[in-house]
Order: structure tokens, then C-alpha cells, then sequence
């Protein structure tokens, strides 16, 4: 990036499985308008709106930020639509920090969002289209026998899935935004019914209405505050196609390859020992130890030995997903752009009560398709 | 009638039914893979540059960029890659619980299917399992996805050099 | 054998989508249409500057800011726009028949509201005054469809 | 103004717009539009650093329709990527302003939709929101008929200059072989053919068809390597609109107005009417009137020439439209323009739309020189 963009604004929703008291243009606005609050801004003060979500079906409204400009305030401003499947949160903030580092904008609001509870989401996402078989039931049946192969590679033992649904629940109980804060224990998760051997359902995550948005901004009015910013230092976004011989799903090359160019640019050469926290796309619990292995926080085999000793749990060495991540809250257009603006309310110092400690470098990630579509930035306290 | 305000309690939704006609086109590739199931045949396109072979038959590599123009026939017999053991039904399709949706590389093909696996437990499916096709009697095969059942743990040995010309 | 060296008759399929959605409206949308259903009334929210929107969203769409004041408006106005659809397409349009959608600035209202005159479509045009047709008591269901039409007032 | 980088397009391929190919599917297009467009510029696909499609899944009929694209492109190893909702042309923004970032040098800018399999007008009423506007059935034809009205009761301007707006498209269109109608037709004979949502009639309206697009950016230094003649960006801008149609004037549009006089700025130039031609991605006579309007261009003037290509009154692959237009202006000023080439042409100024009634605009200026020196 040609000039340093920081995050000087976010806002959130209260996540739920029906935000029935609001409209589209509703849940948008309380993000939005929380995020300007959040940066002491109001919309004249924006250059440019930046929108993200997952596919229209969800909602049942054909490119619906043609109905939101005037909801988010973009009336006569620049307004681009993103939509990179799950990864879509994190690639539109992504798009959005672009925008600030050409030099052509100064101050840009991002907003992501999914409203599921409008349809259906397991139709939306998979409906039975011609010439195809019909035989994958929902994300979890597409991801699961990737998480078995993972298992079988590895030897993880089975209880490193349920281990990680209870800290993900730990830290959604500290997160006042969650939309699951009850926390749970391994037994329990490990009751609950398989749903796609190896994943139960106490391991997936939950569908949730919520949006998410952001203000980015320019070195030099992020530094007018009123917060102490997020300092983006590297952001990328990678594909990889789905007919590659060999292709390895489990530990995609396009998410390694994004890690590294993310790394690289921000000047980490250790990601375990150099990032203090991370918000990883994590849709089912064991795609947390396959994340840390791909992002290169572990090496092969390691990454459910680090679950296993606690080192990812709020408190140990590398917490991982603080906020409770996707596990306990998954608006799915927005669900990226939580990792990336929680991992920047943590280097803000301005997690809460899900805060980690002296937090000064963190990652925020996610990923899409079939583990086709990556996205992640690395932010900083430090400019 | 003058009101001072709209009534406190709003109407909570609007209910709206999406109705879309589409008219899909199938695409040769995979219009020649379907018709080829009638007979029993697997097609798949072999890559002008890589060799691999890509089963349903697609119009290029992603690797290679190079276009897959021959077409070649792929065994009916492969072997599992990975899968899960389902416990919710697929939306469209009726099959009994629990099932096992597989990711089986067939022989001669360089991409893995994914595939319904029946006709054993489901504790005994495995990684590496060697599985074959068992398809809809004669006669009864329209050229489409259902001409295959599903498959099953192999109970003869795959035959000859797969990929074979057509 | 190479697929450009075959003839391939095409394989296609018709399919429809379909899905029922039910749209969450919030408070605004959800009490400007139970004012339709309940008292025949249609309201206008006033935004920063003072104009009157009809129909209300919560917010002025020019400058994103919150809605002040509900304002009632009167269920008759003037014709900005015509378009009159000579063609209607089955399952899309609202009659089988020729019909217009026209903009009417209701009075009161500084925006303009979008609808169908059916019955007047021979005679709309842009300028006619218009008055909103409801639907009878015990019909209205709280959609902009309880207002049945708009019908042209007597040239005042 | 700010010193920006040049960038330039360098390639530029489509299939020939049809109504519907039986044959293909919508990615399938696609790997024959990508291919043309590297070999135009004699690029490996890894000489490329950035991707980024433009496609709708309510258009593709499927949920993540662009996902598949992902073969098409030849994505592999894994590439710097991102997929807009949108025109094109928007996904040609993002990627010139990459490379403003810094953060490219070279893109492959792609567009698909099978628009045959579905049905547009639908598809454009489930885009209005869903409570007040797209529970009426409103659809852009409908919509642009409003706009229409309005805009000729505001003018005077009669059907006649709408259907001459027409027969000048169709004209100019008859000369270009990609387009999906390449018939003559004349003022009189358009202004005859019935209404479909009075005051627009058949004949002035954009036909059903599909195709597949692929235009190819990359910046100075790179770019006069890759093209013999690139063509230089000089300025660009879009807004978008409010979308309730009450509460825009319908028979202007300010935000083309806008997007024109941010982007003329940055070119260096003091009007619209200063470049040589215009390709505009209107679909109907009385749109491209209004944009006309707002642009500062005279409909009827003999220069600049409008729609060399015939415009989207010729062919109008929805997701395509727009990009086409960036494409023509490519092809004019490369000089690949064949029988439909503007003699002398040095400067074009491109317009792209999505929504309702150009509720969003983008414009470009695209010159055979370099902006910044």
C-alpha cells in the first residue's frame, strides 16, 4: 500500500438468529451508525461506501446495495459492491483500505452484512440446480471430509473439536455482541448429535443476522482521533480454482500464500511469536487447528497440539479468536469483517472485556468458496 | 380521519415470493459426460498441455490454462479419497440416514468426484477404500447424474488402462 | 475423440426459483404500513432539511441521517411521471391488462410515491391529479397494495 | 489535481454478442474471452498479478455463479482476486485503483452472465426494495419509462427524437460484428414499432443477449510492452444515487453529472464534448438523452461521434455492458476498430451504469497519450 491507512472507526450489531425488529436497511444502519459514533464522524465526512454480502438468495433481494445507498449514506458518493462468497467481509474491507492507500480518498466507510433469517439459509446456499448432483447437504457436508482427512494426518485426538467450541464459547460469553454466549463444555459437544461425521452439532457454527461495518482513514486525519487507531500494515486477498490435481483442502495454497504476502509486507518473520492475537474464520471448530498449520502459527501436525495445551484460549499464549469468532456468531456476508475489525478493536485496546492483554499486532482472517477465497490484514497499535 | 401518529405496533413483515424462470444451458462438456452415463461410460477431458485428466470433463485447466479438447473415458472403479458420514438430509433427494458423501478419484482421472457410497456400514468405510460404481439397469439410464446409484466397496478388480481414448 | 470435432445437440433445463421471503420492515416501514392498513393514512417522515418523504425509510436518503417527525400527508397529489405498460409480462406485473406506474407527489409530501392508475390509464398523464383508491376495511393487510390504485380527480 | 500513475488497456476481447449460446456456459465464455485477451497482448497467464470479475448471482440463476469463473482465469497458483457484483467496468475502477495503491501493475478485468437463462426483467424488479417498490412489479424498462416521461415533459423533447437517437445506435451498430442486432433501421421505422411501457417503444430498446468480456490493464512501463498502441486512462469517477425513484429527479441525472466533472478534472479537461467520442451504456434513446444531458453532450451533433459501436441499443449483455463500452474505447483509439473506426480519434469518454434509472454512473476519459509525465 502506497500510504498507511488505519481503521479509526467500528461498529457492530447485536447478533441473533432473527433480527425481526429491524429492517435490511435497518441492521445496516445500526452498524454504520455505530462505527461513525465509534470515529466521532458523520456521513459527510465519507468519501466513499464501500458494501459487502454473501449471495443475494440470502435475503431475496437481487444487488440490494442499490437499495442501501441512501441507507449508509452514500447518496452521490462512490459506492462498490463486493461479494467473494464467505471471505466477502474481509475482501470488501480489504477493497475499502485500497481505496484510502491510492491516495484518491481520505476517509472510507466499509459495512458487511446478512440479514439469513429473511429465507432460508441451507436453500440459498445449495439449491438444487440442473446438471449437477444433488449430494453435498449444506457447508458443513462440503468441509467435513476435510476435516476428517485433517484428523487422520495429524492423529488429533476427537476431542480437540469440542475443546475448541468451549473456548470459542468462553470468549463469546465475554463478548457482548455474540449471538451464542452460553459456554458449554466438552462432554456436552460432544452429546449433541453428528450432524457430518466428524463434525457435530455442538461444532458448527450458528446463523445469525448482524452487520458489521468500519471507517478507514488516511495517516493523517487518523491521527486528528478522537481513538487511538488500528494501522492496517498489509492486507491481501487470494483465490485458488477448485479443479487443481492434487489440491490440498486441508491446508489450501492460497491461504499460505496469503499469510506470507501479509507477513512479509507487515515485517513478521515469526507469526507465532510476532502476532499477539488472531480472529480466524473458523465455521466448524476444527477448521482451528487446520488454520493455525496454514497460516503458518503451527507447523504440520502441531496445530491441534497448541488447542490441546490451551495455548489458543483466552489468557494463553496466542488466544485465538477472542470475540468467540465465527463459532458463536455467523451473519455470513459479515462474519469477515468481524475477524478484521475485531482483531483491530484489539490492537485499538478496545476489545472490552474480551480484550487480550497488551495486544499490539493482530491478524484477522477469512475464507470462502471451497477454501478457494482468502482474505487477511495485519494490524498494529504502531503506525 | 386525522391520527396523531401511525399505529405503535408496525406491521412486522412483507412477504414476497421470489419467482424466477431460468432456462439453464448445460454446456457440451457436460451435456457429452451426461449422455455418456446411458452407457455406462465415465468422460472426462484430458489437458493439451498437462496430460491430466478432469472428470466431469471440463474446458480448461486452471493449472496449465491449456484447453482440455480430447475427450477419454475414466474407469467406473476408484478409490476413496476422504468423507463424512451424514446425519441431514440433502434438500431434493431422499436417502436413508446416515449415508457416507465420499470424494472418490476414479481411475484415469486426476480430479475426485464426489460420490454416495452404500452397500456397506458406515464404520466401515475408509480413507483409501476401493469403491466401484453401481449403476441403474439397462434400459432404465436417461443419460443423467441418477444413472449412477451410488458406489460401492469394489468387488472386482479394475480392468485395463484407464484413461481409455474414445 | 476432441469435442470441437463433434456435434453436441444442446442440453438444457427449465427451472424455476422460487421462495417465499418474508421481509422483517423495522419500525418505520412496519408502522407506515400499518397506518395504511389500520387508518387509511398515509404518513411522511420528515429528514434534515425539513423535507417530507413519502415513503418513509427511517432515513433521508440524500445525507443518511435519522428521520425527525412523522408527518401526515394527503392520500391525493399530482402525477410527476407515467409509464404506461401496454405489454404487461405474467407474474411480474400486477394485471393482466395495460396499466401505468406513476409517481405522485401527494400533498404535503416532498418526494413522490410510486403506484399503478388502472382504471384512469386511457386519461393519466403527467400533471392529472390523482387520489388513492383503498381497499375496504377488513381488506387492507398492511402493503402498499391496500391502496388499491390511484384514480384521477376532476380537473379542479 | 493529483499526479497518478498511468495506467493503460492494453487488450480487450468478447465473444459476439447472441441472444443465448447453447453450447457454453457462462465460465466456459469466459476461458475463450481470457484467452483472446492475453494472446492480443502476447501475455502468460502468470504475467498477470491481479484478477477481478463482475457477475450476479441472481443473473447467473445460482448462488456464487462467480465462483466457477475462478477455472476460467486460471487460477493457479493462487492469485491476487476479488469478485464485484457489479458492471465490468466497476471491476476496472478497482483495479486501476489497485494500481494507484500501488498494489499491482497488471489485471485481467473479466464480466460474464448467461443473461439468456434468466430473465432480466424479473431479475431488475427484485432489485428495488422490497417494500414499496418491488411488491408493485416495477422493472427497469418500467422504471425507464418513468424516467422518460419525466424527462420529456421537463425538455420537450418528442418520440421522433427518440427514435432518431435510435437509428443513429442502430446505424452505427449495423458496422460492428460483435453486435447481436446489425440491421438498419431507420427513425421512422423504430417510432413505429409498438410501446412496451409508453413512451418507449420495441424499437428503442435494448435486445436480450449474452457474451463474455476480458479487457487487461497495466500500468506505464509494462503496459507499452504488452500493446503496440496502449490506451491511457486519464480520468475516472462514479456515483451512485439514492434508489426510491420519487425522490431523484428523475429527468436528470446528477450523478453522471457528478462522475463526469470529477473525472474530466482529473483528465485536465473543461468538457465532455472535447474528446473525439463516446461510447455510453445507455439502454434506451431517452436514457441516453438524460445522460447526454447531464454529460454536456449534444445527441444530434456529428461530433463527438456517440456509440461508434452501436451501444447497448445493439447489444446489451447485462454484466458486459459497461465493460464492452471501455473496450470500444480501446479498440477506437488502438486503432482495431475496422469499419466503424472515428477517423483522428485521440480522446473518448466512456460511461457505465448499473440500477435503476442510472442510479449508478461511472465515466472514464481514455486518450492515446499518457495523462502524467
Amino acid at each position: 500500500m502506497k500510504r498507511p491507512v488505519a481503521v479509526v472507526g467500528v461498529g457492530q450489531t447485536h447478533h441473533a438468529s432473527r433480527r425481526s425488529d429491524v429492517s435490511i436497511a435497518g441492521l445496516v444502519r445500526e452498524a454504520v451508525d455505530r462505527a461513525l459514533l465509534d470515529a466521532g464522524l458523520e456521513h459527510k465526512d465519507i468519501d466513499a461506501v464501500i458494501i459487502g454480502k454473501a449471495p443475494d438468495m440470502l435475503e431475496g433481494v437481487a444487488q440490494p446495495e442499490q437499495y442501501l445507498v441512501g441507507a449508509v449514506g452514500a447518496h452521490m458518493k462512490p459506492m462498490l459492491r463486493v461479494h467473494t462468497a464467505g471471505s466477502v467481509g474481509a475482501s470488501t474491507a480489504i477493497t475499502a483500505a485500497t481505496h484510502v492507500a491510492s491516495g484518491l480518498y481520505n476517509r472510507v466507510l466499509t459495512v458487511a452484512f446478512e440479514k439469513q433469517s429473511e429465507g432460508n439459509t441451507m436453500w440459498a446456499l445449495s439449491p438444487n440446480l440442473p446438471f449437477t448432483a444433488p449430494l453435498v447437504a449444506g457447508a458443513g457436508g462440503y468441509f467435513a471430509p476435510y476435516c476428517r482427512e485433517y484428523i487422520a494426518r495429524t492423529k488429533a485426538p476427537l476431542h480437540i473439536g469440542p475443546l475448541t467450541m468451549v473456548y470459542a464459547r468462553e470468549n463469546g460469553a465475554r463478548n457482548e455482541y455474540a449471538h451464542l454466549r452460553e459456554p458449554v463444555t466438552v462432554e456436552q459437544v460432544m452429546e449433541t448429535p453428528m450432524l457430518w461425521d466428524p463434525i457435530r452439532f455442538g461444532e458448527t457454527c450458528p446463523a445469525s443476522d448482524g452487520a458489521a461495518a468500519m471507517i478507514l482513514a488516511c495517516e493523517e486525519l487518523a491521527k486528528k482521533g478522537p481513538r487511538r487507531p488500528a494501522w492496517i500494515k498489509a492486507a491481501y486477498t487470494f483465490a485458488e480454482a477448485m479443479w487443481v490435481p492434487n489440491r490440498d483442502q486441508v491446508s489450501p495454497k492460497a491461504g499460505q500464500i496469503c499469510a506470507g504476502k501479509v507477513y512479509e509486507a507487515a515485517g513478521i518473520t515469526d507469526p507465532w511469536k510476532e502476532i499477539d492475537t488472531a480472529e480466524l474464520y473458523v465455521p466448524f471448530s476444527w477448521f482451528q487447528a487446520m488454520w493455525l498449520e496454514n497460516l503458518g502459527f503451527c507447523a504440520e501436525g502441531e496445530g491441534w497440539k497448541a488447542i490441546d495445551r490451551g495455548d489458543t484460549r483466552f489468557g494463553g499464549r496466542l488466544p485465538i479468536d477472542p470475540s468467540g469468532g465465527v463459532l458463536c456468531t455467523n451473519p455470513i456476508g459479515a462474519s469477515g469483517m468481524l475477524r478484521l475489525a475485531e482483531a483491530a478493536l484489539q490492537v485499538m485496546g478496545r476489545a472490552g472485556s474480551h480484550q487480550v492483554e497488551g495486544a499490539k499486532t493482530a491478524l484477522g482472517h477469512a475464507y470462502g468458496g471451497g477454501a478457494q477465497y482468502f482474505a487477511m490484514w495485519v494490524v498494529s497499535s504502531e503506525l | 380521519m386525522k391520527c396523531s401518529a401511525p399505529p405503535e405496533t408496525p406491521v412486522k413483515y412483507v412477504e414476497a415470493v421470489v419467482w424466477l424462470p431460468y432456462h439453464y444451458v448445460a454446456g457440451d462438456y457436460r451435456a457429452v459426460y451426461l449422455r455418456a452415463l446411458k452407457d455406462k461410460k465415465i468422460l472426462g477431458s484430458r489437458c493439451d498441455v498437462t496430460k491430466k485428466v478432469f472428470v466431469p470433463p471440463v474446458i480448461n485447466s486452471p493449472e496449465s490454462f491449456a484447453p482440455c479438447s480430447e475427450l477419454v473415458q475414466v474407469s467406473d472403479q476408484g478409490r476413496i479419497t476422504t468423507f463424512c458420514i451424514v446425519n441431514i438430509p440433502v434438500i431434493g433427494r431422499n436417502l436413508e440416514l446416515p449415508y457416507v458423501a465420499a470424494s472418490v478419484l476414479l481411475d484415469g482421472a486426476d480430479i475426485p468426484i464426489f460420490a454416495l457410497i452404500q452397500e456397506c456400514r458406515t464404520e466401515d468405510v475408509h480413507m483409501g477404500m476401493r469403491v466401484e460404481a453401481v449403476w441403474k439397469p439397462d434400459g432404465q439410464r436417461q443419460g443423467d447424474h441418477e444413472d449412477i446409484l451410488y458406489f460401492r466397496p469394489s468387488q472386482s478388480s479394475s480392468s485395463g488402462e484407464w484413461p481409455r481414448p474414445i | 475423440m476432441r469435442l470441437g470435432d463433434m456435434v453436441i445437440e444442446p442440453m438444457t433445463q427449465r427451472q424455476v426459483m422460487e421462495f417465499p421471503y418474508k421481509h422483517s420492515t423495522g419500525p418505520i416501514v412496519g408502522r407506515f404500513l400499518a397506518a395504511l392498513k389500520e387508518q387509511r393514512q398515509i404518513w411522511g417522515q420528515r429528514v434534515s432539511g425539513g423535507a417530507v418523504i413519502v415513503p418513509p425509510q427511517g432515513y433521508s436518503e440524500w445525507d443518511g441521517s435519522a428521520g425527525t417527525e412523522w408527518v401526515p400527508v394527503e392520500d391525493q397529489g399530482v402525477v410527476v411521471a407515467v409509464a404506461k405498460v401496454w405489454q404487461p409480462v405474467e407474474r411480474l406485473h400486477p394485471f393482466p391488462e395495460p396499466f401505468a406506474y406513476v409517481l405522485v407527489r401527494l400533498e404535503g409530501a416532498d418526494t413522490a410515491l410510486l403506484h399503478v392508475v388502472k382504471t384512469d390509464f386511457d386519461h393519466v398523464r403527467i400533471g392529472s391529479r390523482v387520489r388513492a383508491e383503498w381497499l375496504p376495511d377488513g381488506e387492507r393487510r398492511g402493503s402498499i397494495w391496500d391502496i388499491r390504485e390511484f384514480r384521477l380527480l376532476p380537473a379542479a | 489535481m493529483p499526479q497518478l500513475r498511468n495506467v493503460a488497456i492494453v487488450a480487450f476481447a468478447q465473444l459476439p454478442v447472441v441472444a443465448r449460446d447453447e453450447h457454453r456456459t457462462a465460465t466456459e465464455m469466459l476461458y475463450l474471452a481470457v484467452r483472446q485477451a492475453l494472446e492480443q497482448c502476447q501475455a502468460r497467464r502468470d504475467d498477470i498479478d491481479y484478477q477481478i470479475a463482475g457477475s450476479t448471482d441472481y443473473m447467473d440463476g445460482r448462488p456464487f455463479g462467480f465462483v466457477t469463473a475462478l477455472e476460467s482465469l486460471g487460477s493457479w497458483p493462487p492469485r491476487q482476486d476479488l469478485h464485484l457484483e457489479m458492471d465490468g467496468t466497476f471491476c476496472a475502477y478497482y483495479a486501476w485503483l489497485r494500481m494507484q495503491a500501488g498494489d499491482c501493475e497488471t489485471a485481467l478485468v473479466v464480466a460474464h452472465g448467461k443473461v439468456s437463462e434468466g430473465d432480466p426483467r424479473r431479475v431488475t424488479n427484485l432489485q428495488m426494495d422490497p417494500y414499496y417498490h418491488a411488491p408493485l412489479g416495477i422493472d427497469a424498462i418500467a422504471s425507464s419509462a418513468l424516467q422518460a416521461s419525466m424527462y420529456m415533459a421537463r425538455t420537450g423533447v418528442g418520440d421522433h427524437e427518440l427514435a432518431r437517437v435510435a437509428a443513429r445506435n442502430r446505424a452505427h451498430g449495423a458496422r460492428n460484428p460483435d453486435n447481436q442486432v446489425r440491421a438498419v433501421a431507420t427513425a421512422e421505422e423504430l417510432q413505429s414499432t409498438p410501446f412496451v411501457v409508453e413512451p418507449l417503444r420495441q424499437g428503442y430498446l435494448a435486445p436480450v443477449g449474452e457474451t463474455a468480456t476480458c479487457l487487461i490493464l497495466a500500468v506505464e512501463g509494462k503496459a507499452e510492452r504488452m500493446c503496440d498502441r496502449p490506451v491511457w486512462i486519464h480520468g475516472v469517477d462514479h456515483r451512485s444515487e439514492l434508489q426510491t425513484l420519487g425522490a431523484r429527479d428523475l429527468s436528470r441525472s446528477a450523478g453522471a453529472r457528478l462522475a463526469s466533472e470529477r473525472a474530466l478534472a482529473l483528465a485536465g479537461l473543461d468538457r465532455a464534448d472535447q474528446v473525439d467520442l463516446a461510447e455510453l451504456a445507455a439502454t434506451n434513446p431517452a436514457e441516453e438523452m438524460v445522460l447526454c444531458d447531464a454529460l454536456g453532450l449534444d445527441p444530434f451533433a456529428s461530433r463527438p461521434v456517440l456509440n461508434p459501436s452501436g451501444g447497448p441499443l445493439c447489444a446489451d449483455p447485462v454484466m458486459s455492458t459497461g465493460l464492452i463500452r471501455l473496450g470500444e474505447a480501446f479498440r477506437q483509439l488502438a486503432g482495431r476498430a475496422g469499419e466503424r473506426t472515428v477517423s483522428g480519434a485521440e480522446m473518448a469518454l466512456v460511461h457505465g451504469q448499473q440500477g435503476h434509472c442510472l442510479q449508478t454512473n461511472i465515466v472514464w476519459i481514455c486518450g492515446t497519450r499518457r495523462r502524467w509525465s
